[in-house]
């Protein structure tokens, strides 16, 4: 043992020794974060970096719904000549990049970074400045996104920028290659935070939360985790490959010289099917949160639940060539995808009979939160139903790429995500500021959203049917679409004002909403445990977990485990299946690095596009701070 | 609860009519059989929502009484969910799978092979259709654009190169889409049953101009379609007035000849449009103005203002050379 | 809400090695998420064969002889690799600092071949898509080698601080158990680039 | 947040500078509005100083341009220059990727070129081509020696592999010289 070390253990205080007031004060001086600019630039807890992710995420939200809704006031009427093709087209690549890769993924790892360490009872996040690096990352990625559309050079090739058409030859300047770098950005980040969360899960669960006690919600996202990793290389990979076609000259789409345009294609929708999930599973978790709150029973079927959580997963994988029907593959393996893309709906199918069973055993409390999830199963249900039909090789070739696709994907996407994600939001807010959102105003919020919704897209499948393709800009008078456009386009105005009125009861509840109190839905889980907003260390004491509710299991006292270092940071890894203690794990304190380390990733980045041997000086950039990163500084948490 | 589906149905039906490129007005077996596979999946599928609904219906009402404890549960009501639960996923395994067979059915119907009596090649290009009629007699096969003419009754079937980018073929009333991909060929066949002008439309987005990039498709008794055949085959008629005359020397003395091609000229450019018979066609631009004279004429004062980013230049011309050359251009039958 | 407390963890250790560290899992994530890439690329490459009539496109097979020594080195390097992990295991600090010295040796040689590897391609990259996915192959294994072998020289450094205690034992056998994933993905990647021209 | 402020200034700085070279302008002008460069074959002169040479920026403005730039690259195959001069490599034409001009680099000079027609086969193309694709092949071929931006110069076509692509060609200057092609007839 060194002399630092045995200093340490001189000064080594436990919270055994400590009680109430005291020891909440001290553990929030070991875990604070400064105030200040240099505490918002080096901080690690999960909960500020969480609730960064989130706020930033819902910023994308409502720029790529802007985007949305300039889109509609072009389209509503026909020969409409507010916005040419060139602009039309980067804006429906940006609504779709951002809703994709800005929002749907990183929102859910939001909800993640911010409450699975809550509700799995630790301190803070595994790999704390990892997750302060990956939010950096994120930013950059998002912010060079957006800045490069307001120059300009947004990329106008679609989310899925397929080659050739986002190729060397058809796509000059820089538009392509800002998507293709985004996506590096946004991947990074997303790899980072899935990591972050699968050891979170695994080695950070409070001492007796067995496998079986583990919250739906985790489970959720831990799944949804295990799919992003395996999931986005892909992406990165395809969007690596493009961009080295475009700069340094290889052909790996180019047929002339033995590339494929398909490989781009396959390599694209290995990861954009999943994607769909990635997207979709964390609302699983939180429709199974807010059912179980506010059916006032325990989620029945926790087993299925589970188990089809797993099932989807592991299907997801093997469906990404139903988004190539119409590319001339092999028949015989089209029929292999159809089987398979329509067998996810069993798993899915499961999931929805358990809560239904849940609520039906149960008292259903309408709030704001429940109010959504009813949405999500309405709408999702009927996108779900008509994803049967598109997984149908013949009638695909009908409906695919025209507004009846659109109006799939985003009854899934907006049913199946948003309205959930909404309705968490009403439900955990309390727990991230302390306040209740206004009920009144949420459910004008609700209904607004639901008509407006429905009245938007729902026409979309009849103007699909009737023959428009996606993606154009325009259409002729004698096409007969004007109407159906028009009605979408009255829709959408309504659901954009649904989230005006959502933005402004956030704003007016977080200065005069009712206080919420520790735990104000009656809730089961840990994250209602303790302080609303919860105070740096999460919990005074760590619990230990006896049930699945525990709150529910034990009315009168929670019990705890204690021996925590107080002066230090420190929290406790436990074993994998049955979560018993094992170490007394030192959590990173904060840092400027990661930061630093995120700024040299974006100068790499961005630099690349402009010459391939940055990718060789910024490596050696991003080395130095992670050299820095790393080395230790002589604080007690690197001390054994 | 039942509102939208009523709707569903109700709206469906307005597609199905009066449509001029809609997947549910069928002119062909594969089309008819396209259509009919639709309405049994809307059917099943549709039932099945609105199954769903009742039941969610059903279970918000309340038995448990207030403040009961969330954690107890009724075991004989839970096994009786349990079977119930387990009835219906096995219930979806076999919608699935019924329906999985269905569908495979109509593919193998769809995708079959039979002996067609006409051949004819697309390329696809930004943004417009080149169709290529091809032939044993390597003098009888010919080059048209934006619109293509087949007989009544014969299958037919179309080769799918693109030139530039991924484009997808798409006559709706006719036969499902497929992709033109460069490097690649793929095929569709169909039989159309019924005279008349169908429309499709590139339904994979190529850049600029996707949403003009649509084409016509003429199906006709076999007699007119051999008639049209022969014109097409034939070089362009030479002008007969002095107008189509001085239209014909501005055309061949300004940028024109650079990229299109009019058979029986020295006009032979291979960029654009082939123009021997463009009088003859039904639209312009690929579909997006109808053909006649003050439409040509406008078209090529100012493409970019039909057509922003088109490929085709705007050029200099005087009032009296515009108007020769599009009378020339609307006499090309 | 009250508590009452039921156990007192005060005596558990504060680090531990392999799966008792969560900073084995997180090494164990990114080795799941890099295999996934390089699984990708090499997908990529058999798709490549598979679309091309004759592989490979106009230009002869690579030499394999760089390949096959570096294969043989990294294979040679899992005993050495082996060592370093027992030693840190074993928190024996002077057996540390010689293992990490090897491990830097045969890292710094496993980069300095794979240059001559490069050089025994006969296809640039921008010739036809043979070489690029070539190119692309043996680039990505490139920047596992030397990331590894600037992990392994920062720890060797480390290992002459005076932090060369407890935790940071854990971060080497860390640094070992990457390099098993290091070479474990090379196997297919030697296969692929050098004998699938030949065969296929 | 300042340091992120000040990395977006920095982000938002590099991207800006990219502008012009990033604009696209779709449409055109008609064949007759030429501009007038006074421009000179040869960079000597009778006298002390240089001939006299105005331009009036428009072909800055196009080598700048990456949609100029590739419109070049794809009018070039378009209109059948490569028929004479192959992929810039030459054939019974002057080669175009070296350094050497006979009738001056510059893209004036290149402009000119292409609008009047030179001796031994090079056809004027006033009239036939609009003068702004003129320019923007003008630009491209100036591209293929190296002496457009890097960043704005195209990149390689999804055809058979001639040679790194104008955004990779290392650039020679030009310099007056090179030979006069053994008298071609004008293209077909």
């Amino acid at each position: 043992m060194s002399a630092t070390a045995a200093t340490n253990e001189a000064s080594d205080l436990r919270d055994t020794a400590l009680d109430g007031p005291e020891l909440r004060v001290r553990l929030s001086k070991t875990w604070g974060t400064e105030s200040g600019l240099w505490g918002a630039l080096t901080t690690v807890d999960h909960k500020i970096i969480g609730r960064r992710y989130l706020i930033t995420t819902f910023v994308f939200l409502f720029l790529a719904g802007l985007a949305a809704v300039a889109m509609r006031l072009q389209l509503a009427q026909p020969e409409s000549k507010l916005i040419g093709p060139d602009l039309y087209n980067q804006l429906f690549t940006m609504h779709g990049t951002t809703m994709m890769f800005l929002f749907g993924v990183p929102v859910g790892e939001a909800f993640a970074v911010y409450l699975v360490p809550l509700m799995v009872g630790t301190r803070n996040i595994a790999f704390p400045r990892l997750n302060a690096f990956s939010y950096w990352v994120f930013l950059f990625g998002g912010l060079f996104l957006w800045i490069s559309f307001f120059l300009n050079i947004g990329p106008d090739v679609g989310w899925f920028a397929y080659v050739p058409l986002s190729g060397p030859e058809f796509s000059p300047g820089k538009r392509a290659d800002t998507w293709a770098q985004m996506i590096t950005f946004t991947e990074v980040a997303g790899l980072a935070v899935a990591i972050e969360i699968v050891v979170t899960v695994l080695k950070q669960r409070a001492p007796g939360m067995t496998l079986d006690r583990i919250p739906l919600f985790v489970w959720a996202v831990f799944i949804n985790s295990l799919v992003i990793i395996f999931a986005l290389p892909a992406v990165v990979v395809a969007s690596s490959f493009l961009i080295m076609d475009r700069l340094i000259g290889t052909h790996l789409f180019n047929p002339a010289e033995g590339g494929d345009a398909l490989l781009f294609q396959h390599l694209f929708w290995f990861f954009g099917h999943p994607e769909v999930y990635i997207i979709f599973l964390p609302a699983t978790g939180m429709v199974s949160a807010i059912v179980v709150t506010f059916a006032r029973r325990q989620a029945f079927g926790y087993l299925a639940l589970v188990l089809s959580l797993i099932a989807v997963a592991f299907l997801s994988f093997g469906l990404w060539v139903h988004h190539m029907f119409t590319t001339g593959l092999p028949q015989l393996g089209y029929a292999f995808f159809t089987a398979s893309s329509m067998l996810i709906a069993v798993p899915n199918g499961l999931q929805i009979f358990c809560w239904i069973a849940t609520l039906w055993d149960g008292r259903p409390d309408f709030k704001t939160p429940l109010l959504f999830v009813l949405g999500f199963f309405f709408i999702f249900v009927a996108g779900g139903l008509s994803g049967v039909l598109l997984a149908s090789v013949p009638l695909d070739t009908q409906v695919h790429d025209t507004y009846f696709v659109v109006a799939h994907f985003h009854y899934v996407l907006i049913g199946g995500a948003v309205f959930p994600i909404l309705g968490a939001i009403y439900y955990w807010f309390p727990k991230f500021t302390g306040r209740m959102l206004s009920e009144r105003l949420g459910r004008w919020h609700f209904w607004l959203a639901f008509v407006g919704f429905n009245v938007a897209f729902f026409a979309m499948h009849i103007s699909g049917l009737m023959g428009m393709p996606r993606r154009v800009y325009t259409y002729t008078a004698e096409m007969n679409w004007g109407a159906l456009n028009l009605v979408s386009t009255i829709g959408a105005l309504m659901l954009a004002a649904s989230f005006a009125l959502f933005l402004f009861n956030i704003l007016r509840s977080m200065r005069v909403g009712a206080i919420a109190g520790d735990n104000p839905w009656g809730a089961g889980t840990l994250e209602w445990a303790t302080a609303s907003p919860p105070p740096p260390h999460n919990f005074d004491r760590i619990p230990f977990v006896t049930s699945r509710e525990p709150l529910w299991a034990e009315r009168d006292s929670l019990p705890v485990v204690t021996g925590l270092r107080v002066d230090n940071r420190e929290l406790i890894a436990s074993t994998v299946t049955e979560a018993r203690a094992e170490l007394r794990e030192p959590s990173p304190e904060p840092s400027i690095w990661p930061f630093l380390a995120a700024i040299a990733t974006g100068i790499t980045f961005v630099a690349s596009i402009f010459s391939p041997w940055a990718v060789v000086w910024g490596g050696a950039l991003v080395a130095i701070t992670l050299i820095g990163w790393f080395w230790p500084k002589g604080s007690k948490e690197d001390e054994g | 609860m039942r509102r939208p589906a009523t709707i569903l149905v109700l709206l469906l039906a307005l597609a199905g009519c009066n449509t001029i490129q809609s997947p549910l007005d069928p002119a062909s077996p594969q089309a008819h059989d396209l259509n009919r596979l639709f309405w049994i999946f809307v059917a099943v599928l549709g039932a099945i929502w609105l199954a769903v609904m009742v039941a969610l219906a059903v279970a918000l009402r309340a038995p448990r009484p207030a403040g009961a404890d969330p954690l107890a549960t009724d075991r004989g009501r839970d096994r009786r969910f349990g079977i119930v639960i387990t009835g219906l996923a096995v219930a979806t395994g076999v919608m699935v799978l019924v329906l999985t067979g269905l569908s495979y059915a109509a593919q193998r119907r769809l995708f079959a092979v039979e002996e067609e009596a006409v051949t004819i090649r697309v390329m696809g290009q930004q943004w417009w259709w080149q169709f290529t009629y091809e032939d044993v007699d390597a003098s009888r096969t010919f080059i048209t654009a934006n619109e293509f003419h087949v007989p009544v009754g014969k299958p037919v079937k179309v080769k799918l190169n693109a030139v530039d980018v991924i484009h997808s073929f798409w006559v709706p009333s006719l036969m499902g889409k497929q992709d033109l991909i460069p490097g690649r060929e793929n095929d569709i066949r169909f039989v159309a049953e019924r005279p008349g002008v169908y429309r499709g439309q590139c339904a994979e987005f190529c850049g600029l101009q996707h949403a003009h990039m649509g084409l016509l498709v003429v199906v006709e008794a076999p007699e007119d379609f051999e008639r049209w055949r022969e014109a097409q085959i034939s070089a362009a008629q030479p002008p007969t007035d002095s107008e189509r005359q001085k239209g014909l020397e501005a055309f061949l003395s300004k940028p024109c000849v650079m990229c299109h091609t009019v058979r029986g000229t020295p006009a032979g450019g291979r960029t654009g449009p082939d123009l021997t018979h463009v009088g003859g066609r039904l639209t312009l631009a690929a579909g997006t103005l109808p053909m006649s004279r003050g439409n040509l004429a406008a078209w090529i004062v100012d493409p970019h203002g039909i057509k922003p980013g088109v490929n085709m230049p705007l050029i200099k011309l005087d009032p009296d050379e515009l108007n020769s050359i599009a009378a020339y251009l609307e006499g090309l039958k | 809400m009250r508590q009452r407390a039921v156990a007192d963890l005060s005596s558990l250790p504060t680090y531990g090695f392999g799966p008792k560290s969560p900073m084995w899992w997180g090494t164990l994530g990114f080795c799941a998420v890099e295999g996934m890439g390089f699984a990708l690329a090499a997908g990529s490459y058999l798709y490549l064969v598979h679309v091309n009539p004759q592989w490979p496109l106009s230009a002869p097979p690579p030499d394999h002889w760089p390949g096959t020594v570096l294969t043989l080195l990294l294979l040679f390097s899992l005993w050495p690799n082996a060592v370093a992990d027992r030693s840190a295991r074993r928190q024996n600090l002077w057996a540390v600092r010689r293992d990490l010295y090897i491990m830097s040796v045969i890292g710094v040689l496993a980069v300095a071949i794979r240059l001559y590897e490069f050089a025994g391609l006969h296809v640039k990259w921008d010739q036809n898509a043979y070489g690029s996915i070539t190119w692309i192959l043996l680039g990505l294994h490139a920047t596992h080698l030397i990331t590894d072998l600037g992990d392994t020289l920062v720890l060797l450094v480390l290992m002459f601080t005076r932090h060369a205690t407890g935790k940071r034992f854990s971060d080497v056998s860390d640094n070992a158990f990457y390099w098993y994933f290091v070479v474990a993905s090379w196997i297919p990647l030697y296969l692929l680039i050098y004998w699938v021209p030949r065969w296929a | 947040m300042k340091a992120a402020k000040v990395v977006l200034l920095c982000l938002a700085g590099a991207l800006s500078a990219g502008c012009q070279r990033e604009d696209r302008a779709y449409r055109s002008n008609p064949v007759a509005s030429e501009t007038r460069e006074e421009i000179a074959l040869v960079s000597i002169a009778p006298g002390p100083n240089p001939p006299a040479v105005y331009t009036t920026g428009k072909g800055r403005e196009f080598e700048n341009n990456a949609f100029h730039l590739s419109q070049g690259k794809r009018l070039y195959s378009w209109f059948n220059c490569n028929g004479c001069h192959a992929n810039g490599g030459g054939g019974m034409g002057p080669p175009l990727i070296d350094d050497r001009w006979i009738y001056g680099g510059s893209i004036e000079n290149i402009v000119a070129t292409i609008r009047e027609g030179r001796p031994n086969g090079m056809p004027s193309f006033r009239g036939k081509i609009p003068d702004d694709q003129i320019w923007e092949v003008a630009a491209y071929v100036r591209s293929m020696s190296g002496n457009v931006p890097k960043s704005a110069a195209p990149a390689r076509r999804d055809d058979m592999h001639p040679g790194p692509a104008e955004n990779r060609t290392a650039t020679s200057p030009p310099v007056p010289g090179g030979i006069v092609p053994p008298s071609g007839q004008m293209p077909q």
